[in-house]
């Protein structure tokens, strides 16, 4: 069995998560297959929430699932699907399911995702969320009405080390502290560099920050990255490295590389964790954590 | 027509651009003029020219020619020959002779208009042009592209009409030659037309090759150096090479070229067609009348000119222009026009002319009558700038009795010239400049605002009203016309230890030291000039013009002083133009060593120890790496436009991507700018030598004539006018106009247009979403019901 | 059956493109006899509305002859006329008469054959087209 | 100003398709500066239409007006007597004009031809940006005169989302993100510290969520007799 993610944080060990998507539907075989595989292998295993603003099944019904299957789970709630009272609903939703780690997002816009024409809510923005889960944790509401029960949390937030804009990022990351979160699963990360300087901006505070790792599948991927997704650089010489690959080995040498930098993070101890990212091909965290040493 | 006295008369030899020019300023300033012409038509050279450059104009020009012919003010004598002048200035009496009799008449000046004529090949076996018919002259092939030609715009060769697929111009033919033909001087625009027929085929028929094979490529006037870019961009190919054999390919009507290409080695190449670029030479005609009259000539045959007055010639009241003073292109022909009738203003004292309708270019083609408002004329010029161009153009007008008020930025007059010691042609600046700078300080009619500046400005031509300011005051003048001149700056050259090394001097501080001091570098062992410091690269793609002249000039005067000097001018292209390659023979002939240079293989300045400097440079020729240990560098830095936006924006002038003032496009008007009553003259338009300057001043003051010797202007006619009624103040017009002449005052929040700037072309009208703006004889209710009578007929 | 024959407006500007009129008939060359001219001070001054009118007033097809590029001597009322056409164009597909009929074109005075050539290329053009739907 | 954006033609005819006589109207205000719906646009429309419905065979009479302001009774009253003669209205104002003609000419159906999109103004001749969202409480003071309900495209208060880049939103590379204008200006102003204080939701009561909202001056209200 699992322990708290909270215990794990506060152990000093190196900590581990990695993310379940749920899938488009309600054929879950390929993603309980994942979930078996995982849930021993990492401390936390993110459910992603409508990602990249793809409508699928509910992060909170799988958030459950992997409780079921023993694992821990992490919760990801974004605010651009639901209003305040739904968002702070779920929470306590959550809390009596079993769960006990929230990520807070802003959420990606609607118009990036699937139903371009839907009506995009964020009512709050992730500050605000987080400041309303810990509101409940103090048995009130955003109304400012007693509840008959409260909850206990772990949350958790989300930063960007390699942005271009860092000062006005830096800005949201300390209202984040500031409100209260507990640990940060960082955006995509390539380039070590930038990743140390940013620490280097984030020593006073005890947060725990854990780096994120999307594993490279193609030099392909790596260009879109650079010119699609905000706050992500991939540098040229990992996309030479992959490029560089045998044909039809272009994934074993993302792997290898998503290994390479866990392993640099934990020995340089640059951070205290990662959070890896295998987007559908969770099945390959293992092997990683593996080559990784760990 | 009025009946105010007209008084004055002059003679003008030649029906070209220049002489119609020269007429037509004349009798809108209120002189009577004889054009005397000795072909059956006038307009010269132009009309067998297919296209002009930088920009297309030719079509605008013929209107020229039906306004000399139907002015009252000009009586044009074709088919005429001068006889005879006797007399003196102020009074001559010329018998002019034509088919049928001889006609006496009596003139106050001359001016001799009667310009160039093609240089002919075809005594000369080199360019072997009498035997091969594939071999045509520049001029003929202006007549070949023509769309009026016979063959309707489709370039044919002569031998058998097939349309050729490979073409090559031959630069220099008749000019920058002794030994072909005794002609000396470079003809000035063979460069650029050549460039312009060549891209002018391109654009035509992409497929055509082109080739030009030149020796420095004399890209020197305003928007050359971008139309040559173009040219390149296009596919036109230069090839820096003299040729020095042609031949028939055997069996076929081709050309054979045989030339060296620049490491020596010999090429070969076979054309369809061969273009001799042919060179300017002064008309035969107009030499022998000038040699009648006792004119001086210049070593190349053009009539000279007495320093610092660009028009006037030898003798008291004969002036000349256009290509006959010296090779110039168009623009600086009508430019030397407008000097010409200036200085005639100045000398033979104003005239009154009578008022005259808004030039209008514009058809009605409605019933509407069409309203003109009598607007009395301010006789009074602003002048903007105390340069030499300010100045000459400040003084023209006041010598005919108008008053001027000159304001100038700085604390004293002179501007760009104070740091000038001579003209190439070696003439002392600095006497020039203090008679100049004391005979406009003393003029009673002449008002000097000093370290003053334009800050509002109101008004149109006529009546201009403007508000200028100095530290302690303010004051308001009314003005009927406005002279722009306010020239330019030297860049700081921030490369090749300028700055760092006290022997790096940049030119204008190095000649103000020649002023101050003239012995200072004869003592030196061996000098370096480095050119286009800053020109024609990045983001200055403009060649500043003078610095050319300025090295060899002063290479001559230090190499006279001290024959041992060793001077190298390192240079892009050797831009003496006309007869300034005179004083580029005469350096070369003292021994100073020109070395070329590319922008990949710029010159390379280092400090040795104790200051000591080295120049690296790779030698062309002997393709080898030339190292030069100069006692002083000095660095020819590129002139810019010093920031006319806000002079720019009170008097509605445009301004090029390189910040100099646009000249306007509507005809061929040098020194007009967009609006009307507005006048630009020297720096602030281009980078350019003093004597040119001072032409444009002049040039800017016959201009200005035309205006102010009226009584009233009459406003209005085509022009825009708001409905306040329906203008809801959107700004649409504000911001469409080309010409910023609506405005939409805060207090009156409708948009207004005063008839006295508006051109009238109607994009306001188009433009607006109200439905506002009507134009004269152009109303929507005018425009459709005359579509639907045109479909219902 | 007789060939059909367009009737065309040609919005003119009086600078260049009417000085190559002028080119055009100094040179004997005659200009198409259904193509009818109306002369504008400056291409800006055709407006959307003359060009809708035209075609609703009968016209087989419209166009405009400007100045060539950059030789405007109102600085770009070419340019201006030139983005109203492109409108006028995306209107006439919408509304079911065809983009086609209408155009611009740019010709300097020195391009007297062109003035022709291009009212006869609008006529041919128009001729393929066939009678505006407006009319059948 | 309200920035309005003309509807293609073709939806524009669907909807008038059924009548005979029809009034297209004008409105001189917003939509005339933002080239949308003034007297030119209306002569526009027209000649579309009557083309447009010709081809259809159809021989529509459809007449043009433009007034000062479709927002105003007086100014919408003045039309009576040419709408007792049509069939139907199409209007070319904002929504707020389409429905000051629909009330005040209850039998006569009223038509939109425009679609109306956003306050804002032009950036450029041409281009045209929202800027306000009318949320009923302006909070501007606190973002250096940047409102980062309308100009970020989350609406975020606290700071920008992770999606920013080079000064550029997520959602298009276009627009400008909201928060890089909002911080940049606030560094020049040298008032950071305004947008460190932890912003708690916003009250969305004065925006449109209860309802129509009204706003009623005691001190210069006039009850109208009509």
């Amino acid at each position: 069995m699992s322990r708290p993610f909270k215990e794990v944080l506060t152990s000093g060990e190196f900590v581990v998560t990695s993310e379940i998507g749920p899938p488009k539907g309600t054929n879950i075989d390929k993603m309980l297959h994942h979930i078996e595989l995982l849930k021993d292998k990492v401390h936390g295993m993110n459910v992603t929430d409508n990602q990249s603003s793809v409508m699928r099944l509910s992060s909170l019904a799988v958030c459950h699932i992997i409780k079921d299957h023993g694992g821990e789970p992490i919760l990801q709630m974004t605010c651009r699907d639901r209003n305040r009272m739904a968002l702070q609903s779920d929470l306590l939703s959550a809390y009596v399911l079993g769960v006990r780690n929230v990520l807070c997002l802003t959420g990606d816009h609607i118009s990036l995702g699937d139903h371009k024409g839907a009506k995009q809510v964020f009512d709050l923005d992730s500050v605000q969320l987080i400041a309303a889960a810990k509101n409940l944790e103090q048995g009130q509401d955003l109304g400012g009405n007693k509840l008959d029960g409260s909850v206990e949390f772990c949350v958790g937030a989300t930063a960007t080390p390699e942005a271009d804009n860092m000062d006005s990022q830096l800005l949201k990351f300390r209202k984040k502290i500031k409100t209260g979160a507990e640990f940060f699963q960082t955006q995509a990360v390539y380039d070590m560099s930038m990743l140390k300087s940013f620490m280097e901006h984030t020593q006073q505070s005890n947060t725990k920050i854990l780096a994120g790792i999307l594993v490279l599948v193609s030099a392909g991927m790596a260009k879109y990255l650079n010119a699609n997704v905000a706050g992500v650089t991939v540098p040229q010489e990992l996309i030479d490295e992959i490029a560089g690959a045998e044909k039809g080995k272009a994934l074993q040498k993302g792997m290898e590389i998503a290994a390479r930098q866990i392993k640099q993070i934990k020995d340089e101890n640059i951070c205290p964790g990662v959070h890896i990212m295998a987007i559908g091909k969770e099945e390959i965290v293992p092997e990683i954590l593996e080559m990784a040493g760990i | 027509m009025s009946n105010e006295k007209i008084v004055g008369s002059v003679m003008v030899v030649g029906g070209g651009i220049a002489g119609m020019q020269a007429a037509l300023d004349l009798a809108n300033a209120g002189y009577s003029v004889y054009l005397v012409e000795k072909s059956s038509s006038i307009g010269g050279m132009i009309p067998q020219l297919h296209r002009t450059y930088p920009i297309c104009i030719c079509c605008k020009i013929d209107s020229r020619g039906v306004e000399c012919l139907s002015n009252p003010n000009i009586k044009v004598l074709l088919d005429s020959e001068v006889i005879e002048v006797n007399g003196e200035s102020g009074n001559f009496q010329a018998v002019v002779r034509d088919k049928d009799r001889t006609i006496n008449l009596n003139a106050g000046a001359i001016v001799l208009s009667a310009g160039f004529e093609p240089f002919d090949p075809s005594g000369y076996d080199t360019y072997a042009y009498a035997q091969f018919p594939n071999i045509v002259t520049s001029v003929e092939l202006e007549a070949l592209q023509k769309p009026t030609g016979t063959n309707q715009g489709i370039l044919r060769r002569p031998s058998d009409n097939k349309e050729p697929e490979k073409i090559a111009w031959l630069q220099c033919v008749g000019s920058r030659d002794i030994n072909q033909g005794d002609t000396g001087a470079c003809s000035t625009v063979c460069c650029m037309y050549a460039l312009k027929e060549a891209l002018n085929i391109k654009d035509a028929r992409p497929r055509i090759e082109v080739s030009i094979f030149y020796m420095d490529l004399r890209a020197h006037g305003k928007g050359f150096e971008n139309y040559t870019n173009q040219a390149l961009a296009k596919g036109v190919r230069l090839i820096r090479s003299r040729v020095h054999t042609i031949d028939p390919v055997p069996g076929s009507d081709d050309l054979r070229i045989q030339y060296g290409d620049e490491h020596g080695h010999l090429q070969t190449e076979s054309y369809d067609m061969v273009v001799l670029s042919v060179g300017l030479k002064p008309a035969r005609d107009a030499v022998a009348l000038a040699e009648k009259l006792g004119v001086n000539l210049d070593t190349n045959h053009f009539v000279q000119t007495r320093p610092f007055e660009p028009t006037t010639t030898s003798v008291p009241g004969i002036f000349v222009c256009g290509a006959l003073n010296g090779p110039m292109d168009i623009s600086n022909a009508v430019t030397n026009a407008s000097a010409v009738v200036s200085q005639i203003g100045a000398y033979l004292g104003p005239t009154a002319s009578p008022s005259k309708a808004k030039p209008s270019e514009i058809l009605n083609i409605s019933a509407e009558p069409i309203n003109f408002m009598d607007v009395p004329v301010k006789k009074q010029a602003l002048v903007v700038g105390g340069g030499v161009a300010g100045m000459e153009s400040a003084l023209t007008l006041a010598k005919q009795g108008y008053p001027v008020t000159i304001v100038e930025k700085n604390n004293q007059l002179g501007g760009h010239a104070l740091f000038v010691s001579k003209t190439w042609q070696g003439y002392c600046v600095p006497d020039y400049l203090m008679r100049l700078i004391n005979e406009v300080s003393n003029h009673p009619k002449i008002e000097i605002h000093l370290e003053s500046e334009i800050v509002k400005n109101s008004g149109y031509v006529g009546n201009f009203k403007s508000a200028i300011r100095n530290s302690q005051s303010a004051i308001t003048v009314e003005h009927g016309v406005t002279i722009l001149a306010t020239g330019a700056e030297i860049t700081k050259p921030t490369e090749y230890l300028y700055g760092q090394n006290p022997n790096v001097w940049n030119w204008s501080d190095f000649d103000e030291q020649m002023i101050n001091d003239p012995g200072v570098f004869e003592q030196a062992k061996t000098a370096v000039f480095i050119q286009c410091v800053g020109s024609r690269e990045n983001e200055r793609q403009y060649c500043s013009k003078l610095c050319c002249s300025f090295a060899v000039r002063k290479a001559i005067d230090l190499k006279t002083k001290n024959p041992e000097m060793n001077i190298y001018v390192l240079y892009r292209e050797m831009r003496t133009y006309g007869d300034r390659e005179d004083i580029y023979k005469q350096a070369r002939l003292l021994g100073v060593m020109f070395i070329r240079y590319t922008l990949e293989n710029k010159p390379e300045v280092c400090e040795k120890d104790e200051g000591i400097l080295g120049v690296t440079i790779h030698d062309h020729v002997l393709d080898l790496p030339v190292i030069i240990e100069p006692d002083f560098i000095c660095l020819q830095s590129a002139i810019v436009s010093q920031g006319s936006e806000k002079l720019a924006k009170l008097f509605k002038v445009a301004l090029d991507k390189d910040g100099f003032f646009v000249e306007s496009p509507a005809k061929l008007k040098p020194i007009d700018a967009m609006t009307e009553g507005v006048f630009l003259a020297g720096m602030d338009l281009s980078p350019k030598s003093i004597e040119e300057s001072i032409a444009q001043g002049q040039a800017a003051a016959g201009r200005a004539m035309g205006i102010l010797s009226r009584s009233t202007i009459q406003v209005g006619g085509v022009v825009a006018k708001v409905d306040e009624e329906k203008c809801v103040g959107c700004l649409t017009c504000v911001r469409m106009c080309p010409f910023q002449v609506p405005i939409v005052d805060p207090n009156q929040r409708v948009a207004s247009i005063e008839p006295g700037l508006c051109r009238g072309c109607g994009i306001c009208v188009s433009e607006c979403p109200g439905k506002a703006i009507s134009v004269v004889g152009f109303s929507d209710q005018q425009l459709i019901a005359r579509t639907e009578s045109l479909l219902y007929s | 059956m007789a060939e059909f024959e367009p009737k065309l407006i040609a919005f003119c500007c009086i600078n260049c493109p009417s000085s190559s009129v002028t080119v055009c008939e100094s040179m004997g060359m005659s200009i198409p006899t259904n193509v009818e001219v109306v002369r504008v001070p400056c291409t800006g001054r055709v407006d959307i509305l003359h060009l809708l009118k035209a075609i609703e007033s009968g016209a087989d097809g419209v166009y405009v002859a400007g100045c060539s590029d950059g030789n405007c001597q109102f600085t770009d009322g070419n340019v201006k006329a030139n983005r109203r056409i492109e409108r006028v164009k995306k209107l006439l597909d919408e509304i079911g008469v065809g983009g086609q009929r209408v155009e611009m074109y740019r010709m300097s005075a020195a391009m007297g054959p062109r003035f022709a050539e291009v009212a006869r290329e609008m006529t041919e053009r128009v001729r393929g087209l066939g009678p505006s739907p407006l009319r059948r | 100003m309200i920035i309005a954006e003309q509807k293609p033609i073709q939806e524009i005819k669907a909807m008038i398709a059924s009548y005979q006589k029809i009034l297209v109207v004008g409105c001189g205000t917003c939509v005339t500066v933002c080239m949308a719906g003034g007297e030119k646009e209306v002569g526009i429309i027209a000649t579309s239409l009557r083309m447009a419905l010709r081809l259809d065979g159809k021989k529509p009479e459809i007449t043009e007006d433009c007034i000062q302001r479709q927002c105003e009774w007086e100014f919408v009253d003045a039309l009576k007597d040419r709408i007792s003669k049509v069939d139907a209205i199409l209007s070319s104002a904002c929504g707020v004009g389409v429905q000051a003609l629909a009330e005040r000419f209850p039998d006569k159906p009223v038509y939109p031809a425009l679609n109306t999109t956003f306050m804002g103004m032009p950036e450029k001749h041409g281009l045209w940006i929202e800027t306000c969202r009318g949320c009923g409480s302006c909070e501007l003071g606190r973002f250096g005169g940047i409102c980062p309900i309308a100009r970020c495209s989350k609406g975020l208060l606290n700071g920008p989302c992770g999606g920013s880049q080079d000064g550029k939103c997520e959602v298009s590379k276009e627009m400008d993100c909201g928060w890089q204008l909002i911080y940049g200006r606030l560094k020049t102003l040298n008032q950071l510290d305004q947008v460190e204080e932890i912003l708690p939701p916003k009250d969305w009561s004065t925006d449109r969520d209860k309802g129509q909202r009204r706003i009623l001056r005691e001190d210069v209200y006039y009850e109208q007799t009509v």
